[in-house]
């Protein structure tokens, strides 16, 4: 089980601020294909891949990081801080 | 250094004279304050989302790379969340040095990450509707000179 | 636009609250704050000098100049004379633009050339004497990168 | 007749803050020379060319600035403000 999280227009797409998924996904790459595959709206929130970004235990990472270990993922579009 | 994730209105003022009466030993202060842009008075708000938790890591990680490679004797961050109405202070930093090279080059440094690389996302609310504000690829080039 | 010389302590928080109050349609202020050093606990106070009538206008060449190349949208120059404490504020600027780079750039050419183009002269006063600070090389090369 | 005004470690040198001068000078140069002519304290305070700056009516100006016009001549070394 890992906790997802989901900001902006990730967040509105897919309906909901947090969920925690049960997936055997080795990295970002798998839980994305496999929560794409799952329903619409995850497909449309994940579709345009250079414009999503993702944290690893609140660290920014990339796509083809592992998640062994990893108890929180949250997927975001570029930052717009300051 | 000093780190804060507000929702609450920034006293830019009184933050700037508890900053400096702080900055004994400094020969020099830079502030940069953001503001929400009114658009040419189309704005009626912008909406500050944030990732709690990350956010204060990202901005000390930022901060505490800041005050080192510059030798800043002090450092300010404080960023809002919530709702704003046009023409509010978004955020403000400071940054104290001997000197005013080094004061100008961390904040402007530390302007460069809080943009691209502290976990906010803001919405523009107009008459027209709601927008997420997209990232500019000028800042993400902007970190390349650092 | 505002520039003034003044003998009177500066209010770092109440000028910045109103320049930022009256920025409306900007989106990004940068101020500079400097202060009289301590050298290590050394100083006794700093005195100013400054050439009354010539002050005003060479920082008001300096002001419209950065005004008109950076777009900015107001800038206030603060500079005080007479005899000043150990870590007190000696003067501040201010600049307003619709985006970050602008203010930056244009607070760091203003105090380039605030440094070695307008008629103020400091010297120190400690223990051991007073002392004219000399002006550095490093200030006069800072204005050759404008 | 010509204002003249010195500043910070010139006026300490020559002793006086400002004063009238009778000069045919044509430019600043000769004025230099003939106060320099003059008394020990003018040669002290217009020894070190290189760390001296002019203003004529208060704009800054070079040595070799005719002086025709000119109401206010101020002396003084590089300027250390900001």
């Amino acid at each position: 089980m890992i906790n997802v999280i989901y900001f902006a227009w990730v967040r509105e797409r897919i309906g909901l601020p947090r969920e925690r998924i049960e997936t055997n996904a080795a990295t970002v790459l798998d839980l994305i294909d496999e929560l794409s595959a799952r329903e619409a709206r995850y497909a449309a929130a994940f579709a345009d891949r250079a414009s999503l970004r993702v944290a690893l235990d609140q660290k920014l990472s990339s796509f083809d990081a592992p998640l062994i270990d990893v108890q929180e993922v949250a997927f975001f579009p570029p930052m717009t801080g300051g | 250094m000093r780190i804060v994730v507000q929702a609450a209105p920034l006293n830019l003022g009184a933050e700037t004279n508890t900053f400096a009466a702080n900055a004994k030993g400094a020969g020099a202060i830079v502030t940069f304050t953001g503001l929400v842009r009114d658009n040419g008075g189309t704005l009626t708000a912008m909406e500050i989302e944030h990732y709690p938790g990350m956010t204060e890591k990202a901005i000390a990680t930022i901060t505490t790379e800041a005050t080192t490679r510059w030798s800043l004797t002090d450092a300010l961050v404080i960023h809002r969340f919530g709702r704003l109405a046009a023409n509010e202070p978004i955020m403000m930093i400071a940054t104290a040095a001997l000197h005013r090279t080094n004061a100008f080059a961390a904040a402007e440094f530390l302007m460069d990450y809080l943009k691209s690389r502290a976990p906010f996302w803001k919405k523009e609310i107009s008459a027209s509707g709601a927008k997420w504000v997209a990232a500019k690829d000028a800042d993400e080039t902007a970190l390349n000179r650092w």
